[in-house]
């Protein structure tokens, strides 16, 4: 069977990739799938851990369908957002976005 | 017991929550509605709680293993925190009294509150309705007894102290409520307490000793590590907490059990209006009857009796420890101070108020003398009868109300005007010779009366006080008797002379005069009044030790088992007493003479010859007795001046001087001089500005300007750059974290 | 066997991880997210979760994605292509998230995972359900809550003015 | 005699051993796997070449016209005179298409349909992989559709394809609620979400024991498949022909199959979830017979849905994203929570059937009676005469 450590490896490298997607992309949706991938990799990792220490249990699967559920809601409410700020501003480029600034 | 029954556990506490909710979000706009849902949330949890407080007599070894429902609730460190109610035989007798008197009064409550009589025209939110009236505010009020109900019934249910505090802080919250339910009254004489303030007395004076008693919960959670009453009073932790001590300044070497119960105490001090913290209670009375009745005679105020019976294990964990004595002293003084104070009220309430707290004192000091069992007994048996005589006290007030509307509208002028202000229907100086008017409320009051006082035999006054005096008497606790028998004598008195001034002789006033108690209403108002009249007679003959000459034989004192088994449990003293004549006599003796000196004493009063003078002029007898003490008794040994004084006025004056301090003594002369100082600078060196601080100060200027322009790049308003940075600073500490050797 | 399946596998989520944030046209991105989440369902199917990953390519490709496709048309047009994708800081945030993926290399080679490869319960659906019914029935119910605010906040906010 | 009872399963087993016998095992599987694999490609071409010449022809009958009759006896190579009309004809991609994108689309949209074949039991145990998240399965492929619809709405770059993909999306997604939940409630009666499970527990065929949720799942699968009435998706007078406009020759084929397949595929969904798929009188002794009832069966489903799009005029999306969310999600819920409270009940499950039936067709009553009224007022308030 596949060693742990070759799980984690990617699960590590997919959330980097997403974060670099999160932080460098200028389109908000770009930026958006960039955390999509970042919850996916949690969500590899947790059920990794699963499998390999906790198989007995389902907890780690709970988990997974309780992070699935939150990135549903989170990709309905961001979505939402970007599409009412597009109607407003008529651009979702993140860089233009800089209302915190004071 | 069949384990069905944990099921139903819950079920008492709840229902009357749901019904709080259900009320207070959405059934408020129709009051039949609002009333519907609480009597009917009362009436089954008083169902479940009857069956479930039956099937706990009949059941075996019950006090060993309290039937438990519960749930793991919150993670205290290593443990969890279990919330959950539990059901032994002492909680099965308070199931059998709460919900019960809780219905009772309920229902009781919707005649008060003049359910189905119309709205007043010209009845404002928060003022007592005008005679004949529906309450504005009526749904808010079931909303709160609701809310007062479940607290209650979960204190008397829970099976830790966390829970049982939640409990004990909603009973007061409602406590504050329901004592301010009037907010808008207000009363011409400024010195009168208004039922906002009275609330607000209440609620602090009561969080003095909760605060107290909370030091003590965490004292004994830090000892313990679980406030769970199973684990607590386990014959291990019992032993920890009696061996291991702490050492306070004055005491030296103190053991903790000893420290906690005492904190413990406190708590009860409050709730239950014990000396010192008593001042709230009789102030309480502003709030509507029923309410007096409920929170602070039946049940609240019992709350911190029954507080203190449950947690007797750690009360008794060290053997004739001082916490033991200290609630005896506090009780049986408290019994004596407050039947003093008791005797030269005048307002009918407050008479009652000031009882309550010297029967509470009993309690206590019953418990202090380890009458574990007696204690028990007559928490019970003066639930029952107090609550009877503020229900009845609260149908003669109506009653006079009533008579007074219509005295006053006979004379035309509208009641709702500025005689309601002067007239105080309250005051048994207006009342008398109600007996013929009100027969139904005269008769019941005068049971539960006779009750309070111990009439012998047949009342269920007499039998629980008398097992407290016998207790005294035979362990040898011959102050406590003495002061406990002397306080019995002045209790009957006082109920005497109540009943005569309010029931006998002639009507001192028109409204007296016109007092009935027909009308619809009544109904709702009398029948709860014959019920606990029931109880408050028949009640106490489940106590009746076996050991009685005569009745001994027939009965088998069901009561005493129920409650010794718990006793046997904790190794408290649970066998019945030998009986012993002494107290028996003394108890005939004080009560009977009390009655009968209370009735020679009043019974012309008012009608001998200063019959000109207004009725609220008239001398009372007892002052020719006691001249200058009179005045000291009724205003209760000016305690609330002296609080006044020591506590209130202080911190006013505390904080108006600091206020001063700042304002005059520090603020201004600094400002002045500095001005001073300032100018004469300034005169000396204008040309010193002109040419080096400008200098100065358009160079920190810039300098400012350069450092805020390098900053304010920092704040993009970009998400992205923040979490770049939140990045970076992740990576770096994770590097850090891994290079640098551990 | 297993290992060159799990190869090929991670191989192809990553590149299309990689495409995800590399791609210039959105709606590429997203069809390459979407290669992405199937190659993770088929993860969890290689570690025996069957019923998650079906889940797993319900609600991510057959929702998320969708949603996501939805927006980009929706907002079509903003993305002139021959504007850069990238904000400039994206040298710094590609070094760093080396940096932090090497960190957690590190982190997890020195570990010593505790594995014990038990066999799935054969009734692991049963369980799943029980769990959330029974252990974890609070969250369970917090997370519908959440769903049902998040739906209605969509809605609100999305509605046409 | 036996060989004969469970004929096919026997031909699988023997054609294994022999195999196995000069093979390696992994190569067998692997062997086996691509065998599976052809069926499943196999059947929506297979089925596209059958029904439409029988589309054709229902119709025609129910229209009063014969349909097709030239080519080969009753017209039966229709289809195929058509797929070589298909394959001749010019392979056109618009300029500045997505390319790529253009060409997966097509090949996407039919794996998918040939995929839902992969958990579908023909007979006993003659299922190419009867997972136990089965009827999930089933579900998430169609979420593939979706994605190769919007694939190719949006790379064909065409505003009536994108339109055509925007709206079969949302037909699709907003259909998929009532699906799944009929589906959960079958898989609650079930116990299992494994196919072959559902049709061993039909007994008694579902759609009698579960009337609402079949009535649910089948208009929800008529959505799906996109057929009148609710082929909106391809309403030639609004949106020339939905999403797939701008594609001809060989890659239209494939969504034409896509589209009969899906058909077929659904009515063998429709056939064991509801109608016993394979379970007839004489399975239980001769196994071999299963398949053809459960071809039987389908047909007969086919049919039916063949003879709603005779029948029923098209109706507009807003109707018909309406009926979606206003009728059959709350019908299916209803019928969810009312199947989920009677099996909790402790009763025979015979009597815990019975309750099924009257709670679904209350249920299906109360819809009907709803939608009775609300048409009847939209009509009064309409001041349309009541015809």
């Amino acid at each position: 069977m596949v060693p742990l450590t070759w799980y984690l490896l990617v699960t590590a490298a997919l959330f980097c990739i997403g974060l670099v997607g999160a932080l460098s992309r200028r389109n908000a949706i770009a930026v958006l799938m960039g955390i999509e991938l970042m919850l996916n990799a949690i969500n590899l990792n947790l059920v990794a851990f699963w499998r390999y220490a906790y198989a007995a249990r389902m907890d780690g699967q709970v988990f997974a369908v309780f992070v699935i559920t939150v990135a549903a809601a989170e990709a309905a409410v961001g979505l939402a957002i970007i599409i009412a700020v597009y109607r407003q501003r008529r651009t979702i480029n993140v860089e233009e976005l800089d209302l915190l600034k004071g | 017991m069949s384990e069905s029954l944990v099921n139903l556990l819950w079920v008492p506490p709840v229902l009357p929550f749901l019904a709080f909710v259900a009320i207070v979000l959405w059934a408020y706009r129709s009051k039949k509605l609002s009333v519907g849902l609480a009597i009917g949330a009362i009436t089954i949890s008083w169902l479940i709680g009857w069956l479930l407080a039956f099937a706990s007599f009949r059941a075996e070894g019950l006090a060993e293993d309290p039937l438990r429902i519960f749930r793991d609730w919150l993670p205290t460190g290593s443990t969890w925190h279990a919330f959950g109610f539990a059901l032994d035989p002492l909680t099965g007798l308070m199931l059998f009294m709460v919900p019960f008197v809780c219905l009772l009064i309920f229902i009781y409550s919707v005649g008060y509150m003049g359910i189905g009589k119309p709205q007043g025209a010209h009845d404002e939110r928060g003022m007592p309705a005008e005679a004949g009236h529906v309450d504005p505010l009526v749904s808010r009020f079931f909303a709160y007894i609701s809310l007062f109900a479940c607290g209650m019934v979960g204190f008397v249910m829970a099976d830790n102290l966390i829970l049982a505090l939640v409990f004990w802080e909603i009973m007061g919250l409602c406590s504050y409520l329901l004592i301010g339910f009037w907010f808008a009254r207000s009363y011409p004489d400024p010195n009168k307490i208004t039922p906002k303030e009275a609330g607000l007395k209440a609620f602090l004076t009561t969080r003095i000793g909760d605060t107290i008693m909370l030091a003590g919960f965490i004292f004994l959670f830090i000892q313990i590590g679980s406030l769970s009453y199973s684990e607590i009073f386990s014959p291990a932790s019992l032993e920890k907490l009696a061996t291991t001590t702490a050492n306070l300044p004055l005491l030296g070497p103190t053991p903790w059990a000893t420290i906690i119960a005492i904190l413990i105490f406190f708590g009860a001090i409050g709730k239950s209006a014990q000396f010192p913290l008593h001042v709230w209670l009789p102030d309480a009375m502003e709030g509507p009857t029923p309410v007096s009745a409920l929170i602070h005679a039946a049940t609240m105020v019992s709350a911190g009796v029954y507080l203190i019976i449950r947690t007797y294990p750690l009360m008794t964990a060290v053997e004739h420890g001082p916490a033991l004595m200290f609630i005896s002293i506090i009780g049986a003084f408290t019994a004596l101070f407050a039947a003093t104070i008791a005797l030269a009220q005048n307002d009918i309430k407050k008479v009652l108020a000031y009882s309550t707290i010297s029967q509470l004192g009993f309690m206590f000091a019953a418990l202090g003398i380890g009458a574990y069992i007696a204690a028990t007994f007559h928490l019970l048996m003066h639930s029952f009868f107090k609550a009877l005589l503020f229900l009845g006290s609260g149908s003669v007030i109506h009653g006079m109300e009533h008579g007074h509307h219509e005295t006053a509208h006979a004379d035309g002028v509208s009641a709702h005007g500025d005689i309601t202000q002067d007239f105080d229907p309250q005051d048994m100086r207006n009342m008398g010779g109600l007996f013929r008017r009100m027969p139904k409320t005269a008769w019941t009051f005068l049971l539960g009366g006779l009750s309070l006082a111990g009439f012998p035999i047949i009342t269920a006054g007499f039998w629980s006080k008398d097992e407290i005096l016998a207790d005294a008497w035979v362990n040898e606790h011959r102050i406590v008797f003495f002061v406990l028998v002397i306080a019995a004598l002045l209790t009957a008195f006082y109920t005497a002379r109540q009943i005569v001034m309010t029931f006998f002789g002639k009507p001192r006033t028109p409204a007296a005069a016109h007092a009935n108690e027909h009308g619809s209403i009544f109904w709702w108002m009398t029948i709860p009044l014959m019920v606990l009249a029931f109880f408050a007679v028949v009640g106490g003959w489940v106590g009746i030790p076996t050991t009685f000459p005569v009745l001994g034989q027939f009965s088998s004192n069901p009561f005493h088992h129920i409650v010794g088994s718990m006793a046997e449990v904790y190794g408290f003293e649970s066998e019945e007493l030998p009986f012993s004549l002494m107290p028996l006599m003394a108890s005939l003796l004080v009560s009977l003479g009390g009655l009968f000196l209370g009735w020679l004493a009043y019974r012309n009063y008012g009608t001998d010859k200063n019959y000109a003078l207004s009725p609220t002029a008239r001398p009372d007898p007892l002052q020719r007795l006691l001249r200058g003490l009179y005045p000291v008794l009724q205003n209760s040994y000016y305690f609330d001046e002296l609080y006044d004084r020591l506590f209130v006025q202080p911190t006013k004056r505390l904080s108006y001087w600091l206020y001063r301090f700042d304002d005059q003594l520090v603020i201004d002369p600094i400002v002045d001089d500095v001005g001073k100082v300032g100018l004469y600078l300034s005169e000396a060196s204008r040309w010193f500005d002109t040419h080096v601080v400008d200098a100065a100060v358009n160079g920190v200027g810039t300098v400012t300007e350069l450092f805020g322009n390098a900053v304010r790049t920092l704040q993009t308003g970009r998400v992205q750059n923040y979490l770049l940075i939140a990045l970076v600073t992740l990576s770096v500490l994770l590097g850090a974290f891994l290079l640098l050797p551990k | 066997m297993q290992q060159v399946i799990f190869i090929v596998l991670s191989l192809l989520t990553l590149s299309a991880a990689v495409m995800v944030v590399a791609s210039r046209s959105l709606f590429r991105s997203a069809l390459w997210l979407i290669l992405a989440f199937a190659g993770i369902a088929m993860l969890f199917i290689l570690l025996q979760a069957e019923f998650l990953a079906f889940v797993h390519i319900l609600i991510y490709i057959g929702a998320i994605a969708i949603l996501i496709i939805f927006a980009i048309m929706l907002s079509r047009g903003v993305m002139d292509p021959n504007e850069p994708r990238f904000n400039d800081q994206w040298r710094l945030v590609i070094g760093f998230g080396a940096l932090l993926f090497v960190g957690l290399v590190v982190i997890m080679l020195r570990i010593p995972w505790p594995v014990n490869i038990v066999a799935v319960p054969a009734d692991a659906i049963q369980l799943l359900g029980a769990d959330f019914v029974g252990t974890y029935v609070i969250p369970f119910e917090v997370a519908s809550v959440l769903l049902v605010a998040a739906l209605i906040g969509a809605i609100v906010i999305a509605r046409e003015h | 005699m036996y060989y004969i009872q469970d004929l096919f399963v026997n031909i699988a087993r023997s054609w294994t051993s022999w195999i196995s016998g000069f093979l390696p095992l992994w190569a067998v599987s692997g062997v086996n796997y691509l065998i599976m694999a052809v069926i499943l490609v196999m059947m929506p071409v297979l089925a596209t070449l059958t029904l439409t010449w029988m589309e054709r022809k229902v119709i025609g009958r129910i229209q009063n016209r014969i349909g097709p009759n030239r080519v080969g006896p009753f017209g039966i190579f229709q289809a195929f005179a058509d797929a070589v009309k298909m394959l001749v004809k010019e392979d056109v991609i618009p300029t500045d298409a997505d390319r790529p994108v253009f060409n997966l689309a097509p090949i996407l949209i039919a794996a998918g349909a040939a995929l839902l074949w992969a958990v579908i039991p023909f007979g006993r145990g003659m299922a190419a992989a009867d997972l136990n998240v089965g009827v999930l399965y089933i579900i998430a492929i169609g979420s593939m559709t979706m994605i190769a619809m919007l694939m190719a709405g949006w790379s064909s770059n065409n505003k009536y394809a994108l339109i055509g993909a925007f709206r079969a999306v949302a037909q699709l997604l907003s259909y998929e609620v009532p699906m799944v939940l009929s589906i959960a409630t079958v898989a609650l009666v079930v116990g299992s979400m494994r196919m072959g499970a559902v049709v061993e527990a039909q007994v008694v065929p579902f759609v009698v024991v579960l009337p609402a949720t079949f009535v649910v799942y089948l208009m929800a699968g008529i959505a799906e498949t996109g057929r009148s009435p609710f082929d909106l998706l391809e309403a030639e007078s609004e949106i020339v022909a939905g999403y797939f406009v701008e594609y001809s020759g060989l890659k239209f084929g494939w969504f034409y199959i896509a589209e009969y397949g899906n058909l077929f595929a659904i009515s063998a969904i429709v056939t064991t979830l509801f109608l016993g798929g394979w379970r007839g009188p004489g399975v239980s002794a001769v196994p071999a017979l299963g398949p053809f009832y459960f071809i039987a069966k389908i047909v007969a489903v086919v049919f039916l849905m063949m003879w709603i799009r005779g029948t029923w005029p098209r109706v507009r999306i807003d109707q018909m994203l309406g009926l979606a969310w206003k009728v059959l999600v709350p019908v299916s819920l209803a019928n969810l929570l009312w199947v989920a409270f009677v099996m909790k009940l402790p009763l025979p499950t015979a009597l815990q059937w019975v309750l099924f039936v009257v709670g679904g067709l209350a249920v299906l009553a109360v819809a009907l009676g709803l939608l009775g009224r609300a048409g009847r007022r939209h009509v009064a308030s309409k001041g349309m005469v009541q015809t």
